[in-house]
């Protein structure tokens, strides 16, 4: 069992650093195909040719659009937990209030009546999360590790309620009506349609595309290593010159726009917000998903995301020995949770750096243990 | 805000708040041992308190009671209770120690970053709930009144019931007990020395899985009798209760200090009376609100919670 | 943000001299009249005693003499309770810790504080940040300057890795250097903010003698350049042979201060600190 | 023999940090180990105690093969390690780290003397009794390392540079207590930089240079090498 | 309009499919599966008849939630041969929905989904089995004034948009006679209601409203039994359900007041309640009957040779007959011809349901 795993591993590794050897241009050129394919990916044309995997419970396109905003989640979340180090319980508060912030001003049952066009109200949306970031991240981020997991958690759970019993957010009655973004194809039918999830689809493809450059640069700049820095030993990082406050503010406020983002295109394509949209099990699922795939690293987090989003609807529709997987599928996947992670503790896709330090650590164990 | 709805209650709702903050501290209890110990927020934990509720309903109905039954007689109401609070602490420490087992002994042995162990908690914490939510068909599980809710006494005019007696008294007794546990016995010491440096504590003759075992075990045991008490106070049991049972009393632990046992019962009963308060003001509807709204704003004076941390690594 | 005068580059800054002359010369850090106290414990009482530009100042006692906790008022992590500190003329007190550092203080710890997860490379990297300009937007966009920087940054964190012995270990992880290997990394990440002023804190605790005939070079090397150097130390051997001044703190208080040779010779010290006299002195 | 290690080898991560280190410890020894930063002395301490696990080679101790004995269990058999960076529970107090180092004894008189003798020999440590041990100077930290690993009454003692940052004055002290505990009947396996006395109170010595055992010999023999001379002790 | 031209050019009338659209699983699955069953009932009756020509019935668990509902919305929509939808059971749900089976033409009917502004939104494909909060509520507030002659109530609601709904309507009839309200939340999310019980006990009123579903409704309940509140509980269809009973214990749930915009199974015609008890093991659960009806709304068209959307959309807006739960015919907006609305009171007496009387109008 242990060989053959070992292998497995081993193997694995060896992929891996096969990848990194290979010729910058190869490495190009697989990355373009891979994103020529995930651009293909909703067109019935094409993926009525992959097999078992378009989901057959629900709609894929629109799955597939769900499976992109968890994904940007992803990225954006990896920001302040995997760099950070910034346990985060209640990320998908921020997209509640990027979600929240378009419907206020869009939609004609809003009490503002405002009725701005979807355009408008997306900076405003991604300001005011995350202005909202930095609002919870000004008095909080003081507090250390678990503390902070406890009040961001607090914080997703109050602007629940906040959503739920507040008469100005209208609780589960929720806004509808929200508009559509702008666009029209060349016979004046509108690009992003009711019935239509592609193009929001390629939409949301397209800005992961851009977030990822640009977290990536970030990754690899002062800003990067000063977050690093904050996760490995707070006080030192502030004896060595590194504004952490300032840096942790600025990892809170980069991550909660990034989910304000994908709040305002989920309002965009899905013309109704309420309540039922934002509980806290959908937080604790993008942790998961951002762990799982293997924190601190961008590719992982989209791997992550990706898979856990996907993995729960992929469950629908399946029958196996006369029941539904769909009704068992929470219980699959807080199995699949803990069986992934104790064959791959460091997530999918490992951080390199964390992976190294992994395999080392795996042999630190006390003896006999 | 309706002044009037908090002052005309006031006693009640202390009272009342009082009985659900104690239930609140037992499994918070839980949550500080583990997080002393290992760090390790254990997710899971709300199911271990949803196992220990569900062994004291089927004891019940191995006895034969169901949901219309009422127990009389102060013999037999004893008896059930206690054989129910054995079942469900036997019930609730062996699902802690099959968690520890199964979700985190294997990531300690590849010493696995801390993020892994908190996946593996959601995840067995997701599956458990689940688990009972097929077998019960996701329905809620009536509870036979073991304990009538009779007035014994009243204080200034607040009447206080059989139920709360029994809880209040069940909680502090179990928490003093583990508190002498903790700060006077040889094993409550290994237990302080693995949270603060288990290589270190290994190099002094401490056994540290087995540490850890006794951890799972008492935390366990401690959140199957709070199952209990639950049973007997709410009188209904569904099987997704534990999640957010467990978030307050997660909140409690923090609020107290985390990794603080005499915290854990601090912050149990404040929380509980702060909600039952909000409850008065606000309204129901407010009552999380205003428990969390509670934790950020004391820690924001006090970060390491109102009595701080203590089976935890002090900043060298 | 206050500073933006001189700043001193590590490898850059032409000779001091040597240390005879000191009192004429500009003060850099002044230690006034300090009390810390942690409950009933004085860790520091009424401490005073002034470091001048380019001395090499020994700061010596017994154990729990309150040597650390006067580096740790210095940098911020403990307020005084009573009396100043004023470093370049400007009050710590009130500063931000990394402002401390941006102006010019650096430090290296007694119970080795490196971040265990970055290379050796990367841990001087940020203390060569603690200068950078980039913000957030220029990194997220690449602009030429925060390229620049990265450049520099990586170049001069190369440099000081060599300085201090360490090439050989660029890549690798913090936490898998030895203990000695980690505390030369402690000092080239502390001489990567450009200090005016570097605090080590029992740098050679850990170092065979051979060892510290090296570390004691390497001191000397980084005064020569203009830096000026706090240091704790124990071992007597280095501490007579580098340091241009100590000053003695015994249960909290200054019991002596001087040239070395006079402290050598104070018997406050020696009956406090010393004892007979190891064939080391 | 008390202690004989064979041909012992350890691994971190791909790294070989041992090559094959053979070395023997005889009861009622001092043997000290030297060599420079990064030569493998802790390593091969860590080993020993059980904290990290070997590659190959053998471990044994009282004639008993403890190679894959879990780390507690070593210490049940009677060896104990003052480990480097002191290790100190920071969260409790002196009196409550000093009890951990007899966690597995139970003869509560003995512990009581043996609490007794260790404030004595270190009446900081008696004044600081209630202090908190992360709150204490390096070198009261240290003092409290050593002490708690007095107070296990091991039959074996491992000291990983137990003068290391201690005072002129108390460096002198902790090896008369070296000697002193030793003349008691304690073996001690002895990790110093401060080669000068080490070597000159241990019975016997090793040299470590690279993970490898380069030299061993009698500590006076060791004190007169001239290459040992050179490298450790700094005499040019 | 899309994807009716393949049912005609095959001119095989047969291979149609009608679907579920709610909750099957989850928090809120039990009034999904209790209208899901009326449907299968209906559907396998359908196909008895129809032996040669028969209809299949789809489930798409929406899970109550609307994030999921565009998805199942549209895979229904991509199946051509899926000709109307039985659904979405709640108002949440439809919103999200609605706007996609508009755009495609495929007609649902809810058995339901009582929010009044449902209809306001000019889908021409929404229609609506039942009254509407804007029906039942008064209705609920009329039999507390009038019939219970209370001079004193207490209202409650989950903050759903159902439960709140009805209450605000509860409380517009009620008037003055309403001390004290409170909100607490639904979905499982409250087990303990001992703010709300001090409260209620002080007010001391002589009937309480609750505006919610039967979970919440049982744990109240029976938490205001064991505080000593004996005031009658009054609920609306949300609570009209055997799970009810079990929850709150049947003691404390005996005397509580349920009224529905529905009648009483014994009312309905025909041998519904006994044929869906030998389908399925259990007595019919609240829309059981309505959920039956709308189905076969749908059938009827199916058998009338209605096979394409465009066609059953223009049946059900045309649609007039009688059902074992009311007589059905939409009018504006796709509303339930307000005439046809009849509310019942229900009372809970000896751990049953049973019909008290049927409410007035006013
Ligand atoms: N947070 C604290 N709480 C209580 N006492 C403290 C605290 N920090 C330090 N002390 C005490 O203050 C005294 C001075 O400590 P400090 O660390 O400055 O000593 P030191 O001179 O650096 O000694 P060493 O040479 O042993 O490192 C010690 O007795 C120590 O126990
Ligand atoms: N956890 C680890 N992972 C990888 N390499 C390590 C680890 N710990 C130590 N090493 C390496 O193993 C070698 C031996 O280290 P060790 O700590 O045993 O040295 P030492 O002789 O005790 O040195 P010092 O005098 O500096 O304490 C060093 O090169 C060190 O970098
Ligand atoms: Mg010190
Ligand atoms: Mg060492």
């Amino acid at each position: 069992m242990t060989t053959v795993l070992e292998r497995v591993r081993s193997g694995r590794q060896a992929a891996g650093e096969r990848w990194r050897d290979m010729p910058r241009w190869v490495r190009w050129a697989v990355l373009a195909a891979v994103i020529v394919f995930f651009y293909a990916l909703p067109n019935k044309e094409f993926y009525q040719y992959l097999g078992p995997i378009p989901t057959t419970g629900s709609n894929f396109t629109q799955v597939l659009f769900t499976v992109s905003i968890y994904v940007l989640l992803a990225v954006g979340l990896n920001i302040v937990v995997g760099f950070a180090g910034l346990l985060d319980l209640g990320y998908f508060g921020f997209f509640a209030v990027g979600a929240y912030t378009v419907a206020v001003l869009t939609s004609p049952t809003s009490d503002l009546k405002t009725l701005w066009p979807w355009l408008l109200a997306v900076p405003l949306a991604i300001a005011l999360t995350m202005l909202s970031g930095v609002m919870l991240g000004t008095p909080t981020l003081r507090l250390r590790g678990d503390y902070l997991a406890i009040v961001t958690l607090g914080f997703a759970e109050m602007i629940r309620i906040a959503a739920v019993s507040s008469e100005f957010l209208k609780g589960q009655r929720g806004f509808n009506q929200i508009p559509h973004p702008p666009g029209k194809y060349a016979d004046g039918k509108p690009f992003f349609g009711v019935l239509d999830a592609r193009p929001y689809y390629w939409l949301v493809l397209t800005l992961i595309i851009l977030v990822v450059i640009g977290v990536r640069n970030l990754e690899r700049s002062r800003v990067g290593r000063a977050w690093v820095s904050i996760r490995e030993d707070e006080d030192a990082a502030q004896l060595m010159g590194v504004p952490t406050f300032k840096f942790k503010l600025w990892a809170f406020a980069a991550g909660a726009a990034i989910a304000g983002l994908a709040g305002a295109l989920f309002a965009g394509k899905q013309n109704f917000v309420n309540s039922q949209n934002f509980e806290l099990l959908n937080s604790i699922i993008i942790l998961a998903a951002v762990i799982f795939g293997g924190s601190g690293n961008i590719f992982g987090a989209i791997v992550g995301g990706g898979l856990v989003a996907y993995m729960i609807e992929r469950f629908r529709g399946i029958e196996l020995f006369g029941v539904e997987l769909y009704e068992y599928r929470f219980l699959f996947f807080g199995l699949v949770l803990v069986i992934m992670m104790i064959f791959r503790p460091e997530g999918l896709i490992p951080n390199r750096r964390r992976a190294a330090e992994f395999k080392d650590r795996r042999k630190e164990v006390t003896v006999g243990e | 805000m309706d002044f009037d709805g908090l002052f005309s209650n006031f006693g009640e709702l202390t009272t009342t708040g009082l009985t659900q903050g104690a239930i609140y501290a037992l499994v918070a209890l839980g949550y500080t041992l583990v997080y002393g110990v290992l760090r390790l927020i254990n997710f899971a934990h709300s199911e271990v308190f949803i196992a220990g509720a569900f062994a004291a309903l089927w004891t019940w109905g191995a006895f034969g009671l169901d949901q219309d039954s009422v127990v009389t007689g102060f013999g037999s109401i004893v008896f059930y209770l206690l054989v129910a609070m054995l079942a469900a602490a036997a019930a609730s420490a062996l699902t802690a120690t099959v968690i520890e087992r199964v979700a985190y002994r294997p990531l300690r042995q590849r010493n696995a970053p801390p993020l892994a162990f908190l996946i593996t908690a959601i995840g067995a914490s997701i599956a458990i709930a689940e688990a009972f939510g097929i077998y019960t068909r996701r329905l809620p599980q009536g509870i036979p009144t073991i304990v009538a809710n009779d007035t014994v006494f009243s204080v200034a005019g607040v009447p206080i019931t059989k139920v709360q007696i029994l809880t209040i008294v069940a909680a502090l007794a179990m928490m003093i007990a583990l508190d002498f546990f903790i700060n006077r016995s040889r094993i409550g010491r290994g237990i302080r020395a693995v949270a603060q440096d288990p290589n270190t504590a290994a190099l002094m003759g401490v056994n540290k899985d087995r540490i850890i075992l006794m951890v799972f075990i008492v935390g366990g045991a401690m959140a199957g009798v709070a199952g209990l008490l639950y049973d007997v106070r709410i009188g209904n049991l569904t099987y997704s209760v534990g999640f957010l049972l467990g978030l307050k009393a997660f909140t409690a632990a923090v609020l107290g200090g985390i990794g603080n046992l005499r915290g854990a019962l601090v912050g149990g009963l404040l929380l509980g009376v702060v909600e039952n308060y909000a409850s008065g003001l606000f309204g129901s509807e407010w009552k999380d609100f205003a428990a969390f709204a509670v934790l950020v704003v004391l820690l924001m004076f006090r970060p390491t919670g109102l009595l701080g941390e203590s089976l935890g690594r002090a900043r060298a | 943000m206050s500073e933006t005068e001189q700043k001193p580059v590590v490898p850059a800054q032409a000779t001091a001299p040597a240390a005879e002359t000191m009192k004429n010369r500009e003060p850099l850090l002044e230690v006034d009249n300090v009390t810390l106290r942690f409950g009933g414990v004085v860790a520091l009482d009424k401490v005073d005693f002034t470091l001048y530009k380019g001395e090499i100042l020994g700061l010596i006692g017994p154990n729990g003499a309150g040597k650390t906790t006067c580096f740790n008022a210095m940098t911020g992590i403990y307020q005084p309770t009573e009396g100043q500190i004023r470093f370049r003329g400007e009050k710590i007190s009130g500063k931000k810790r990394h402002q401390i550092t941006q102006m010019g203080m650096a430090r290296t710890f007694q119970n080795i504080r490196l971040f265990p997860e970055m290379t050796a490379l990367e841990n001087v990297q940020v203390g060569a940040d603690a200068h950078h300009k980039t913000s957030v937007i220029s990194a997220l966009f690449r602009l030429p300057r925060h390229r620049r920087e990265e450049r520099e940054g990586r170049e001069k964190a190369q440099r000081l890795l060599e300085f201090v012995g360490i090439p050989h270990r660029l890549h690798e992880y913090a936490r898998n250097l030895s203990y000695g290997e980690q505390r030369r990394l402690e000092i080239a990440r502390a001489l990567a903010t450009d200090p005016v002023l570097l605090c080590l804190d029992e740098p050679a605790a850990g170092f065979n003698p051979a060892e510290k005939e090296e570390l004691l070079q390497l001191i000397r090397q980084i005064r020569d350049q203009g830096v000026t150097v706090l240091l704790i130390e124990h071992d007597m051997r280095l501490v007579m042979g580098v340091t241009d001044r100590i000053v003695v703190l015994e249960f909290g208080k200054k019991i002596a201060e001087g040239l070395p040779a006079e402290v050598r010779d104070n018997p406050k010290v020696i009956a406090a600190y010393l004892g007979v006299p190891d064939d080391a002195a | 023999m008390l202690l004989e290690i064979e041909d012992m080898s350890l691994l971190y991560g791909r790294i070989k940090a041992l090559h094959g280190i053979s070395l023997t410890v005889d009861e009622g020894e001092v043997v000290a180990l030297i060599g420079a930063n990064g030569a493998g002395k802790t390593t091969t301490m860590r080993a020993i105690s059980g904290i990290r696990p070997i590659a190959s080679g053998s471990i044994r101790f009282n004639g008993e093969d403890i190679s894959k004995l879990r780390a507690d269990l070593r210490v049940r058999r009677g060896l104990c390690q003052a480990p480097e960076g002191r290790g100190i529970f920071p969260g409790m107090t002196v009196l409550d780290n000093l009890d951990m180092g007899a966690y597995t004894r139970r003869d509560r008189s003995g512990i009581a003397q043996d609490l007794k003798r260790v404030l004595e020999l270190f009446p900081r440590l008696a004044e600081r009794r209630k202090q908190a041990g992360g709150t204490l100077s390096g070198g009261e930290q240290q003092m409290l390392a050593v002490g708690r690993a007095l107070m296990s009454r091991p039959k074996l003692l491992l000291l990983d540079e137990p003068s290391m940052g201690l005072a002129p004055m108390l460096i002198q002290q902790i090896f008369s207590i070296i000697t002193e505990i030793n003349q008691q009947g304690t073996t001690i396996l002895l990790v110093e930089q401060n080669a000068q006395q080490a070597l000159a109170r241990a019975h016997r010595a090793y040299v470590l240079e690279t993970g490898r055992i380069v030299k061993s010999g009698t500590g006076a023999e060791l004190l007169h090498d001239p290459a040992v001379k050179e490298a450790y002790l700094g005499v040019a | 309009s899309s994807g009716s031209d393949d049912t005609a050019s095959g001119g095989d009338a047969c291979g149609n499919k009608i679907a579920f659209f709610g909750a099957l699983t989850g928090s809120s699955a039990a009034l999904g599966i209790n209208e899901n069953n009326g449907v299968k009932l209906a559907v396998e009756q359908y196909n008895k008849a129809n032996p040669d020509c028969k209809v299949e019935l789809v489930p798409l668990d929406s899970q109550g939630s609307p994030d999921q509902a565009p998805g199942l919305a549209q895979k229904a929509i991509d199946d051509t041969k899926l000709l109307g939808i039985v659904g979405p059971a709640y108002s949440g749900e439809s919103e999200a929905a609605g706007p996609l089976f508009n755009e495609a033409g495929l007609v649902t009917i809810t058995p339901s989904a009582t929010r009044p502004s449902l209809a306001d939104q000019k889908w021409k494909t929404f229609f609506r089995a039942v009254g509407n909060d804007f029906s039942q509520g008064p209705a609920a507030g009329n039999y507390i004034k009038n019939v219970m002659k209370a001079d004193k109530v207490y209202v409650i609601d989950d903050q759903s948009a159902y439960g709140a709904g009805l209450a605000d309507e509860v409380k517009k009839v009620l008037g003055p006679v309403v001390v004290g309200s409170d909100k607490v939340q639904g979905e499982g999310k409250q087990t303990d209601f001992s703010a709300v019980v001090t409260k209620v006990k002080a007010a001391g009123v002589k009937a309480i409203f609750y505006g919610g579903y039967y979970q919440e409704a049982g744990l109240i309940r029976k938490q205001l039994t064991a505080a000593g509140v004996t005031a009658p509980l009054v609920a609306g269809d949300g609570v009209n359900d055997a799970a009810y009973i079990t929850s709150a214990g049947q003691a404390a749930a005996e005397g509580t007041i349920l009224t529905c915009p529905c009648q009483p199974a014994t009312e309905a015609r025909g041998t519904f309640a006994q044929e869906y008890k030998a389908l399925t093991g259990a007595e019919p659960g609240t829309y059981s009957d309505t959920a039956y009806d709308a189905a076969n709304i749908l059938l009827a068209g199916i058998k009338a040779g209605k096979t394409t959307r465009p066609a059953l959309l223009e049946f059900v807006k045309g649609y007039s007959g009688e059902g074992v739960a009311a007589t059905y015919k939409f009018v504006e907006g796709g509303e339930l011809d307000p005439a046809q609305v009849k509310v019942w009171a229900f009372k809970v007496t000896g751990g049953k349901v049973v019909p008290d009387q049927e409410i007035p109008k006013s």
